[in-house]
């Protein structure tokens, strides 16, 4: 019953050629840089994994995280709603190059279709992009009066996801707006990810404050003094650090 | 031939609770399930009504009626229990994160379809939160009496009272027999060993299926 | 902006004749049963409100709160999940004498359409109740090879919720399994009031702890010592005292 | 004759914005609002990436980059503040919660589409939240120069640029007047006195209305 994971490396063994990963976070807050950078480190051990799909809110900054998981070429499409960052020319370049595909999703649609994979709705209905270039070729349905489109939940093989403590069962809490897309990506991933800071004994954690449930975790890790994307890229960071 | 008592089914279903398997057991008769599960071994237990890791009963006199199950009641908290809202709750019934539900039955039908909420058009009808348990979880069960008070098959082949889910049940344990059901047929995994497959079958409302060993039924004495 | 109503009687006072309300609890954890008692008392007063529809987990249990509403015939319709409890007598007289309506919800549904009430989301899909009476008449699509049943979402006027804290700008946390529709409720009711066992000043909830953010919350009120359901049916209580 | 600055339009738009409303503010030129409201009225504003009620940046050098908007500056807490997930701040955005966003836009329709996203097929295109912003919040406002930098029409009949909704702007405050959206109509609220009705007509891709009274906008030096 013990979910703790020995390392990163073997946080990210099971992750496979093809597969749809959710990596959580809104820009640098809640990116876990750590379970990323050991996702590169076996890609540039093995040659795996590769040709991902990810899901993300942004498409990276500098060349740390998801920036350098795309500049190793291991992302063959991305699904996010923002792919602008104070440096993003990692995915732009590879974008324009036609290297990487883009599903661009209005952001709240993003957390409601993925907060749908995870609690069994496989569609819904929203006001959102209805009679914009994001509705084309969905279904568009009137309910009292007013026009939605319809859309798909989405999942995941994988979640990787960056909380603050976690118990050994998996029970969750964030740090303030690192919690963004954590909880949801958790619940819509059949194998969930967590990189926790502090790692505790179940009971450690009060029940009324557990963010996420440890049933919609499968996997931790702790990472005690986690990297923070922003300041990484304040300092000119790049991973692999050899390949500025 | 004696059957098995309520207890006694329990305590079979319990045996194929693996460690750490994230269970709902219905209201009612279900909830002894909790009791028997086996040395080494660990679940946790979902509650519709919120709540995640759960412990026993309190001592009488100690409730604290904030802290109660799907079925209205006094359960504990232990270390790793969590909280949540209702749509949190029915988002891991109904998003596939539960490994087990374990369910009582009116019918069960060899197509896997269920009949446990309505007993027909009289009273008032409730529902609760079958219909969703019923889908989601990895594995539904069913625990019940073989045939009903009157003699009835419940094992039938087509359901006659309202239907709580269809083609949903994967596995029934009996006061009888465990029977699982598989590509729209009842296969016959183990029986009572004083009871034959000729009078099993004749208490069954639909053919039983040999698929391999029968083995024996056994339970402890409970 | 501070939220804080004076009594109980203020907190109903805007409740009218065939408005939906939603009440919250799951049998007696987490029922409102001053605010409902608060609303008999304006009834007995006035004769309003009366045909109300109610959004309830159950149909009330012996003679207070929920069910003690139902006996003064202020509930044309009630929509539930389980109309059953220990002494649902008056329920299931009024239901078998004609004399109120029930719309029956898997509890699931009940608690997604609520949710979807405040979430904007008009209309999604559940495999629950495919295939049943209860998704009769509505309309059923496939997802990826499997049957599943539209609903709609669920509003309502009013909401009656009781928390555990509440701030007076409405931020609240609940108390252990009392939690479970309240925070639904309070999203997708127009006004939201909700009764608190203590109120505090801004600052006092930890912002990471805070289980219904503020937004949902229209007006707050103070029942220091609020009866628990259970307790009051236990000692065998009526509401109007007088009415036993 | 001189148009209102960027932060003058910002500080018009906040004046409209009453005590105790929840107010979500787009990224970039928007956020500016946040420091004008008027003394005695505090705003609760929302960020996409959830926070509610967060208070103003903090000194250079000790932001706390877990604590960002949703243009990823920092913010800080302030007493009532409250975090939660991504799915649950758009159920305020969606849910109709907001009382006000105040958007950016490239171009508003006299029907009140608003094309705030993108300038065209080329380059990398991005959303972000705004799609999900112009529906649900109880006003939606815009805040512009009244014309583009080469001086064409930003209030026009018809959007040239991809939609970011249909329909969904109700007021516009721009460098040179406050314009309101109704019945598929731009009608004139105010306008700086030193401007004719004619030239701000002809600067204005639509008919604009007179429907009672046109105030003076004026605004303070900022």
């Amino acid at each position: 019953m013990d979910k703790t994971l020995p390392d990163l490396a073997a946080a990210v063994a099971g992750i496979e050629d093809g597969m749809t990963v959710m990596i959580g976070g809104f820009g640098g807050s809640g990116a876990p840089i750590e379970l990323v950078h050991a996702l590169i480190d076996r890609f540039l051990a093995t040659g795996h994994p590769k040709n991902l799909t990810v899901v993300n809110n942004n498409a990276g900054n500098g060349h740390v995280g998801l920036a350098a998981l795309i500049e190793q070429g291991m992302v063959a499409k991305l699904i996010c709603s923002f792919p602008r960052s104070a440096d993003p020319r990692v995915f732009t370049d590879a974008y324009l190059a036609g290297k990487i595909e883009l599903e661009l999703v209005p952001q709240g649609t993003l957390a409601e279709r993925i907060r749908a994979g995870g609690a069994g709705i496989p569609a819904f209905y929203t006001p959102t992009s209805f009679g914009t270039d994001l509705a084309k070729g969905k279904p568009v349905e009137e309910f009292e009066g007013r026009a939605y489109v319809q859309e798909r939940w989405l999942k995941a093989d994988y979640a990787l996801v960056k909380a603050d403590r976690g118990d050994t069962l998996g029970n969750l809490t964030y740090r303030m707006a690192a919690r963004n897309f954590g909880p949801l990506m958790c619940m819509a991933a059949r194998t969930a990810i967590v990189q926790v800071s502090a790692l505790v004994e179940p009971g450690s954690i009060d029940p009324e404050t557990v963010v996420t449930p440890g049933i919609f975790v499968q996997g931790i890790v702790q990472v005690a003094n986690p990297a923070q994307e922003e300041d990484l890229n304040r300092a000119n960071a790049r991973y692999p650090e050899d390949a500025a | 031939m004696s059957k098995l008592t309520s207890t006694q089914i329990a305590w079979r279903a319990a045996q194929d609770i693996a460690d750490g398997a994230y269970v709902n057991l219905g209201i009612g008769f279900p909830e002894m399930v909790a009791k028997f599960q086996p040395p080494g071994r660990q679940a946790i237990f979902h509650t519709e009504n919120g709540i995640l890791g759960f412990g026993e009963a309190p001592a009488a006199g100690s409730e604290d009626w904030d802290l109660i199950n799907a079925g209205k009641k006094a359960v504990t908290i232990k270390p790793g229990t969590a909280f949540f809202h209702h749509a949190d709750s029915f988002a891991m019934v109904r998003g596939g994160h539960l490994d087990v539900a374990i369910l009582g039955a009116y019918e069960v039908a060899e197509t896997g379809d269920l009949a446990n909420w309505s007993t027909g058009p009289k009273g008032v009808p409730a529902v609760g939160g079958a219909m969703d348990l019923v889908h989601g979880a990895k594995r539904v069960a069913v625990i019940t009496d073989h045939v009903t008070k009157d003699g009835k098959p419940k094992l039938v082949k087509t359901c006659t009272l309202p239907l709580t889910g269809v083609g949903c049940v994967t596995r029934v344990y009996t006061s009888l027999a465990v029977v699982d059901v598989q590509d729209g047929r009842f296969v016959l995994r183990e029986k009572l060993a004083a009871l034959s497959f000729d009078e099993l079958q004749s208490m069954t409302g639909a053919t039983l299926y040999i698929d391999g060993d029968v083995a024996d039924l056994t339970v402890p004495e409970l």
